[in-house]
Order: C-alpha cells, then structure tokens, then sequence
C-alpha cells in the first residue's frame, strides 16, 4: 500500500500540514494528519457530492472548486482548503506563485453594474476605504480597499456592466 | 357570487409568482406568465399555461413596463392581474390601467394605494385617523439641502426611505450629517431602480425598536379583520431575514390593540383585500404605524401555517365579489417561522452572488414548507432580488418551531452559488433567538458572532475529505491515463475539471 | 420522567429512516444508520451522525440480520433502536433480543407483538375480546392439502395471507380451485423473503370491502387513546397508494364506535407505542378486525396533518416513559391526501423499475409535504421496495385536498426511472374517488380508465417538442463538426447522447 | 431559411406524419404538422428538460432516450415519439429494420432475479401465457408471451440475477 502525501492549508498565509494518505482497497483509506490516524471510506456520488464515513461517523460532504482551492462543505461549515500533492508543492516553489503581496487587483464579485468609482490613478487610499460601488440584485455593493497604498490602475467605468471577477482597480 | 375568473395573469417572477399560480391552478384557473429576456428560463415560465416576454431584463424595461403587461393580459385574454409583491404591485397607475383596460387588479382599489402608497401621504392619513405615526417627515424633500436641514433638526440617527417603496429597498439608516450625502443618493438611486419613484423621506430612527406587522383583509362589503401578527425584526440591510408568528413579546392584549389599530387604518382608506399594517414596537411597547403594504407580503406563510387559510385564495375570492368568510378574531393555532434563503455571501457583506445553481436539494418531512423559485441547472439572474427559496415551518411551541427550521435548513443544499444557509442557522441557534428577544438592531449587533467560529472538529472533516478526494482524482486519472498511454502522472487534482 | 436516550439507531432505509431520523435530529438526538452494501450511497446513510454497514443486499442477510444489526447498535453505543416499518419491526424476537442487550426497542412489548404478530394469533385473540373479526382460519395451513380442503370449505374467492407480515405483501387472491396452487406457491415465496416467515393462512375475501384503519396510541400507563381513522381502500397489488384521512365513509357514530374497538383490541394484548388497527368494512357498514400493524405506519402523515401531532415523537417519548399528553377524543382539523410514488410502471401490472434517477424536481408551496428517501443521482436499488416518496397535503376539505395533491404531483418531475405519478394524478380524478366512494376494488376495475387515453393536444405538443429538439441538435452538431472538420453532415439525432 | 423534414410517428406500426421545421432565428422555428402551421420558441434547458412555447402557450417538456425513440413528457403524458430526419427514413428503408415480426425475444424489464422458468425448448405457448417469473424489489413479476408460437431458445436460469434487457426466453 503506496503511501501518498499531500499537503494542506485551510488558511492563506498558512503552512501547510502533511496528510498521508494510504489506500486500503475499495473506497477505504487510512489517513495520517495532525498525529492521528482514522479509517476513512469516501463514496463519490453524481454532482461533487461525496459520503464520508471516519472511524463510523457519518459526514456528507459537497465539494465545490474555486480555483486552485476546494470549497467542502460539512454540516453547514464551508471550509476552504488547498490540497496540494508533491510535484505540485515542487512546482510552487519553482514558480514562486502564493507570494501575492505588493499589487492587490480588486475584481468584481459577481456580475453586476459598476455604479460609482470613488479613485483615479494616482489617488492615496487607507485600508477599508470605499472604492467602486457595484449594484446587482437591486443592491448596491461597496467595494473596499484591501490594504493602504496607492491606485495604479482603474479600469472599472461608471455605468458599464461588469462580469464576474473583472478587474476594477488595482492598489499597490 | 360566482366566480368569474378564468384566466390570470400574474405580473411577477420567482418565488411569488409560482405561489399564486399554485392556488390558481388548485381552483381550476388558468395561468400567464410575464418574463423578461433574462428570464427565459425560469421556472415561473414553465409553469404557466401560457408565456410572454415583456422586455429587456432591467425590471424598468419588464416588470415594471405597464404597457408591456397590459398588452400581454390582452393577448392570452387574461381576466384579472395578480400582482405579487415589488414591480407593480403597489403603483396606483397600474391598477387605474387595469380598470380602464377592463381587467381586474387582484389588491386593493387605486384610491386606497394613493393614500397608502406613499408613504409620507400615509403617514398623514394616518395622523388623520388618530394612528400613533413614527416622528419624521411628511412628504418628500425636493433638494438635499431641505433634507438635511430636517435631519438636523429631528436629530441623528435619521432613517432615509423611499416614499414609494417598501420591502427594505431604499432605505439607508445615517448616523451623522457627514455621511448624510452619500446615504442619500444611494436611496433615491435604489428607490428608483426598485420603484421608479427617486422621492426620498425620513423618518426619526427609533433605537433597536421591534419590527412588528398586522395582517390585515378586507373585502368589498365594509368588513374588514385583522389574521393577527409577524414578528420581523431579524433584518439584514433592512430586508427581513427571519420572520414569525406569534411574535415572541406581544401578550393578547398588545395584540388585540394593534389588530384594532390596524383595521382601523385600513378601513380609513377604504381597503379591499390582503394588506399588512407595519408597526415599529419600541421598549416600552408603545407601538407606532411605520407603513402599510397593499399587497401580499413575502413571509405570508407563517400566517397560512398557523390558520390554515390559503391567503391568495382569499385575495381571488374578495376580487371576485366574496365576502369573508368570517368576521370573528381568529386564534393562531401553534408557531411558524420562516427563513429567507438568499444567493449572498453574509461573510461579504452581503453580497449577492448570482450564478448558476449546479444541485439543489431541498428539504422535507413534517410541517417543512419549501416556496422556492429556483431549480437545479436554473441560472440566478444578476438583474433581481436574491431570495431563491423561503423555507417555513410549524410546530406546537416557539421552541419546536425553532428546532424543526433548523433541522430543516440543515437538510438543504445548494451548489455552484454561495447562500446565507449557514448565517440562518446560526440566527436560530443565537441565545437572543432562542430567548425570543431581539429588536431590528440584532443582526447588525451579532454580525460576528454569526459569521465567526469554525468548529475545529468540521474543518479537521473537511481537510480529510479533500485529501481522500484528490487521491481518489489521481487514482481515477492514472487508471484513464495508464489505460489509453500506459504512462501515469499526477499532477494537481483540482484542475482536471469536476468528476461526475 | 426525563428524557435519557441520546443516540438511537434507526434499523430501516428509505425514506422512513430519514423521517425517524429527522425528529431525532429537532430533539437533540444523535442518529446512527446501519446499510446493506447496496445502500451505501442511500440518503439515510448520508444523513445519520454514524452508519454501520450490517451485510450484503438481500434484506435477510442485512436489515433482517438481528446480530449486526445489534452489533452495530453497540458499536455506536445506542440506547435506543427505532425499526421503521417492515424488517424487523414487528419481530417479537427481535424486540426479544434488543431487552437482553439492554437497547430500548421503539415499539410494544414483545409480549403485545407476539399476541398480534401472527395474524392467525391475532383472529384468536380478537375473538376472545369480542371484536368481530373476518371469517377465516386461525392458523396457518401445515400442507397444501389442509388448505385446498379449506377453501373449499369457506368458498371462494379467498383471501392467502403471510401470518408473519403486512403492508400487502405476501397476499393473493384465489378466485378459483385451478389458482389455487400457485398463489399459494407465490404468497409462500413473497412472505419468506419479506418476512423471513412462509406461514400462509387464508380469509374469505369479502365482497369490494373499504379499508379503514384507525390509529392508536398507548403508554406504559395503561392508558390508550386513538387518533381517528385513515381510509386506504385504494390498493393495487394489495398495497396501499393512496390514503385519507378522514374516511368519507364514516359518520362520527361510526368513528366512535371503531375507535373503541380498536382501543379495546389494543389493551387486550397489554399495547404500547403507535400502532395501527385495520378493518375491513363491507357496504352495509359493518366492520372486521384484519389485523393490527405493531409498528409506525407509512401513512402516518395524514394524521399527523389533522392532528398537528408528530407521531415519531410520541413514540420516543412514550418509549422512555411519558404518559400521553392528553386522554380525550382529538377532532380532526380539515382534509388530509397523502399519494405513494412509486418507481414501477402501472402500464406493465406496476413492474417495478429501478435504476438511477437523472433529475428530480420535488413539489411545494402551500400544505404540501414531501417524505423522499432518495435524491437526484441516487440509484434505486433492485432489491427493496420501490417507493421512492410519499407526497401529502392537507386542506380544509376534501374536494381542496384532491385539488391540491393533484396540483403537488403535477409539479414532480422523477426522470431516468418510471413512475407512477400520471397514475396518482389519474386516480385523484376520477369520478368516484371525488366522490368518495372506492372500495379495495376500485383500482383493479378502473384499472384501464386509469391508464388509458393519451390527450391528443398533449400527444401533438410532445410530436412538436421532439421535431424541434431533433433540429436544435442536429444544427448544435452541424456547428461543432463544421468548427473541427468543416464539413457537416447530419444523421439519427438520438443517438448523439443527451445535449447537456 | 431552409426547411427540414422529419417523419414522426407516436406509435409502432403507424406510417410517420411529416413534421417540416424552418427556423426563424434565435430558438425560434416554424413548425408545420398535420396541415397546421405553429411558431415555436425552444429553450433547452439542462437535464434534458425543454421550456417550449407554442404561440403563447407555455409547456415545460421532459426528454428521455429509450433506443430509437424519445419519451416526451408533458403535463404528466408520456408520448414516445420517433423522429427521423430523410437520411434516417432512407437508411431504415434500405436496412429493412422495424420488421419485428416473426421471433420475440422476451428480455427483462428490469434488473432482477428470475425465480421460475415455466417452459423449455420445443414448448408450445399461447399469447398470454406465464414464461418467467423475474423478482425485483419485493415483487414477483410474470412475463408472458407477446404472441402464440413455439419456444426455440432459453436464455433464463432458475435462481440467477439478470441485467436490465437480459434475453431470457425466444418464442417463435
């Protein structure tokens, strides 16, 4: 029984914690993580959906991707994780991605009109400064900055329809 | 009286229109459906006996366009107009249209929306009829400066609000005058895309006051009753959250006085048909008119579950003729509470999140009541309200009620858009909840407490899950790959695309 | 008396696994599953806190197994098991075997169910009791022979019947001397693998009898109560499809008097718990013991619905020593329908028809509750039962009740998999159903009337339908092959797969 | 805009009716069918499911596949209808298929057990007359012989699982 390990983070910034996973046959495997081992049986049904049983507890889980993360939900909690297997975490530190400080773009959320932009390039903005005002579903939706720094780029204009993730401004 | 109705044509979308199409088609009715161009799709338009398009998607050009509806009641020969609640259902020109077109309005006479539609006019009627009002403005301001000398002098906080809208669209609560010009311009601006009415007033905002409703009926003989109350209080951006009846902090005599109240002010402006009389209920339990809805309210059910009528039932008897069907009061039998599910990320502010639902289960069981407007593979559309579902429930007691909804949202899963599912639930749970004492400063109060606090034992679950599911992934695509090349890689596993 | 149970195991599948489960879950309860290996996808594994695989498919190595299933029980430290219906739910050694393990059985003592597990057992014990029961044999037939010799003695047509089941199983109806032998070879088959129990005996079949059950309720107390009828006459196979409550044959005369009766049978044999007595009532009104189902009954909603009740509830409550909560006659409030969907095709004699359900869209809105152990994706097994759902409403009266199931049920969209839906919405319309008045022959005669008779609108829409969506394919294909390879060409639209 | 016809029949043994289709843009089509001429808006919809709209009437329709054949659903009726473009006529009347006369093979209408053979080659059958008995789901299900004639081949044993379609028993 192959032993594979993966490595996993629920929160940005984090260090990963190593999971190793073995496979037992069928749809058993028996999963190290945080020093403790548990038997898991891990049934994929249609649709993202998956039926886990731990050491005979119950857990339906749904699986969602975004990105290089997965969304899984248990029970109501969305927890956001990015599992990572080695060739993947060599490329990583080869492409040096994951180091995302600096130039922060803030992109819409969904899609939507862009009804006010507060910025031009240039300006100065604090942290939690209200940038592009974004209306969908009849609500309008402030967009604040992420960090403080200045407006380097603004693409978002007033009046003009916005897709999903499109970038608006950027702050560095 | 015998019914007249034939055919009905229900000038709304979503959840509200397939609630209305559902007691026509028991009573043997036919249905027309409206659509936009963006709602090609929806359900409402699969339900209906017949459809037609209206227009572009912004509601202004659709929904709201009373040309559009009017000439599509007159292609299906539609005998009457359901209106729902939003677009057009409050706008006193439609129901004179109506009228002139020769078709029945189902709500209450044009003269009654003119004084209780705007709502400085009704706050004026109000005072006439000796209705304690919420201290504020009694018209419109023509110029921010007019406004804003009245906020000085009422006093901060101030309450912005559409004079002709309702629902929680428009409004904007300011705390200081320096905030005062961006508040007012996103009011009128919502207010006009939501009503296609940019009037704006204010009101004096009440501290952490509860938000209580009569439901009121009336038919066209002069009786009038009152269906007892909702409690409202659990709001979000001024849009309801959470509603139930009993409301937890009314005793029956507080009930009685504002069922009076209500019926009084609805008989003022000679009301016909299904109407809610909004009080604001402050810590003293005085009790204050805040607005009248003239029409269906969103959170009817809780109404319908605890006196086993069917409201819009009623709404098509009185429209034909019927009188009610009794005068007496009529007790609340047990509890019912209801969950608006909307596509928003509570963590974002609210943010709506519209997309595509790619697996809806909804849930069931005893006394679970699911009005929902969406389907598996339904895209939302960005152009209109996020709520895709209201989820209610009954039981015997408050504490049941609770337990059962809870159980209930538990059940429910919604994929590919983000949902405020989980802030529900965590609302029923909240100690205040269960306690039965919140005011409308609740949500707002306890947004972190809501948000906040994985439980470490769920995202231990969730890491576990999704490292057996990549192994499982590169398992799946090692067999693919080893059967159509013999040569096995793995590589990131979340990149190959869902596994269906 | 406090509550002292905190996990139960729920020895079922399907969708009476996940209604038990359900209120354990709004009581705080925790929940344990226990699965065959054909189940392990099913919904009530996927919605218990722990599930314990408990063997192979066939039921008699798995949810009949009574080790693992109290193997299981202990694994998950269990207080309590909750049986369902069917299985071992009416298994004296069963209940036997869970109070030697120190595991609170959800049910009525072993004594209570042995007095009235054996039907033949039973026809004694009414007897004695002086309620009138069908004319029969009281015990099983050792041969053959003894029982040819018997039927001939009480004359045809007769009634076999598996002593150790219920709920339609096992049973034939014999017309003549030449039938005889291989109903009795069926029966003696179906009742083995049902009810792990070959023992036939046989009634006289009465003449389109109603089927009329009343539910009771008893506590360790020795007080016993009963909670009005439900009328289930509409039958095919001698299962049940349809039940209501009230019955619209009885008058609150006759009500009352089978009330009692069926009170009297139930102490008579020392009863606790929910459990079911059925009569069979013949067209001057009078009425017969058939037996009594020591257990929660499927159809248990519609009583639930006019009482506001939640039967699963009781049953915890009486099993950890409550007394019943009130002694008095409860009226029923307004009108109760409940439909069984089935995965079988009433076209083929109801050949039942597993397999994996594509798309599944359930009904709400108003009154309307949905039981489905089973979600969209799922594989109906081939080897238990093949009801995938019950759908109930209630109303104020009965002629609303049908209009609103019948409007339910045309919202419910089952595909991949045949069901009997159009079949449910027929019967709902039927003539003599609206009219109250079918008998346990009604199915069987309207049988052809119930299938028959495609609209011819409707035949021509879905021509029109086909045609169209043949086109849309063809030019959908016509523009990928012309992008990849720039020549089109079109040929057997069908064949290409679905268009997703 | 070009015409396509198509041959439609709702029942075996009938001769298809033609069906001319002609789009007119977008989801649009003009449809002539049995002398009548209707505008038809198609919007398909995920899962196979189809919202139509036939000069203002609305109709939420349901496709499944079965062979040959497609089952539409509408307001409850299910209709198979069989839809052939000309290429297909042509190729079905070179092909000679649809000819079922002669031999029929009774097969299982589900996945199940067959617990009982009634008969053996050479046998003599009426129509109507019990051949198998298949168990599935708790039920015991007789298949009986579509037509009169003589058993040449027995697929069905006693006591084995069959697949769905399973040949079982061949009457001649």
């Amino acid at each position: 029984m192959r032993t594979t390990r993966y490595y996993a983070k629920t929160k940005r910034g984090q260090e990963p914690e190593t999971v190793d996973v073995s496979p037992l046959g069928g749809q058993r495997y028996a999963v190290t993580y945080l020093g403790a081992k548990h038997e898991l049986e891990s049934l994929v049904l249609p649709h993202g959906a998956v039926s886990l049983i731990i050491d005979g507890e119950s857990y339906a889980v749904e699986f969602e991707e975004v990105g290089d993360e997965v969304r899984v939900l248990v029970k109501g909690q969305v927890t956001k994780v990015d599992v990572a297997d080695e060739r993947k975490m060599r490329m990583r530190a080869a492409g040096g991605s994951f180091t995302v400080e600096g130039k922060q773009t803030i992109a819409a959320p969904m899609p939507g009109k862009v009804v006010k932009v507060f910025v031009k390039v240039g300006d100065t903005v604090t942290e939690g400064q209200g940038i592009v005002v974004v209306e969908a579903m009849k609500m309008e939706n402030e967009l604040k900055s992420p960090k403080a720094g200045k407006v380097v780029e603004v693409a978002a204009v007033e009046g003009t329809a916005v897709e999903n993730g499109a970038k608006l401004v950027v702050v560095e | 009286m015998a019914p007249r109705f034939k055919r009905v044509l229900v000038a709304n979308r979503g959840e509200i229109a397939i609630r209305v199409m559902r007691t026509c088609r028991e009573l043997g009715l036919s249905t027309v459906a409206v659509y936009s161009e963006a709602d090609r799709s929806a359900l409402h338009v699969r339900q209906a006996d017949q459809a037609y398009c209206v227009g572009p998607p912004p509601s202004r050009e659709s929904y709201l366009s009373q040309d559009a509806i009017l000439d599509a009641a007159k292609k299906a020969k539609a005998d009457a107009i359901h209106p729902g609640y939003g677009f057009l259902s409050e706008n006193a020109s439609f129901v004179r249209a109506c009228d002139a077109a020769g078709i029945a309005f189902i709500g209450p006479p044009a003269s009654a929306m003119d004084a209780m539609g705007e709502k400085t006019r009704a706050r004026a009627h109000m005072v006439k009829a000796n209705v304690p009002v919420v201290p504020g403005a009694t018209e419109p301001f023509k110029t921010l400066e007019e406004a804003r000398a009245f906020a000085e002098k009422v006093g901060f906080p101030v309450m912005l609000k559409a004079a002709g809208g309702g629902g929680g669209k428009g409004m904007r609560r300011i705390e200081k005058m320096a905030d005062f010009e961006s508040g007012w311009r996103a009011a009128k601006s919502e207010a006009m895309s939501s009503f296609g009415n940019d009037a704006v007033y204010l009101e004096k905002y009440l501290d952490q006051p509860h938000h209580v409703e009569i439901q009121v009926f009336a038919d066209g003989q002069g009786n009038c009753i009152h269906l007892n109350e909702r409690e409202c209080s659990a709001q979000r951006r001024h849009q309801k959250v959470i509603e139930e009846t009993p409301s937890p902090i009314l005793n029956p005599t507080l009930r009685a006085q504002m069922g009076d109240v209500a019926v009084r002010a609805a008989k003022s402006v000679g009301y016909i048909g299904a109407g809610t009389v909004e009080f604001l209920v402050d810590s003293t339990r005085s009790f204050y008119f805040l607005e009248m809805n003239t029409r269906l309210q969103v959170e009817h059910p809780v109404t319908e579950w605890v006196t086993g009528l069917d409201l819009v039932r009623w709404q098509l008897d009185v429209a034909q003729g019927a009188r009610l069907p009794f005068l007496e009061p009529l007790h609340p039998r047990g509890h019912s509470i209801e969950a608006r599910v909307y596509a928003e990320d509570p963590g974002q502010n609210f943010m709506p999140s519209p997309g595509r639902i790619d697996y809806l289960r909804i849930p069931g069981g005893p006394y679970v009541r699911d009005d929902s407007g969406v389907y598996a593979g339904y895209e939302v559309p960005r152009f209109y309200d996020p709520m895709i579902s209201k989820l209610s429930v009954w039981a015997p007691t408050r504490p049941e009620a609770i337990a059962r909804l809870d159980r209930a949202l538990s059940e429910y899963v919604v994929k590919g858009i983000t949902t405020n599912l989980r802030y529900l639930r965590r609302i029923l749970q909240h100690p205040d909840f269960v306690k039965g004492d919140y005011d409308t400063g609740f949500l707002p109060r306890a947004h972190d407490q809501l948000l906040g606090g994985d439980d470490a034992k769920l995202t231990e679950v969730a890491v576990l899950a999704a490292a057996v599911y990549a192994q499982q992934r590169a398992e799946k695509a090692a067999t693919k790959i080893s059967a159509a090349t013999a040569t096995g890689t793995q590589g990131s596993m979340w990149r190959h695309g869902r596994q269906r």
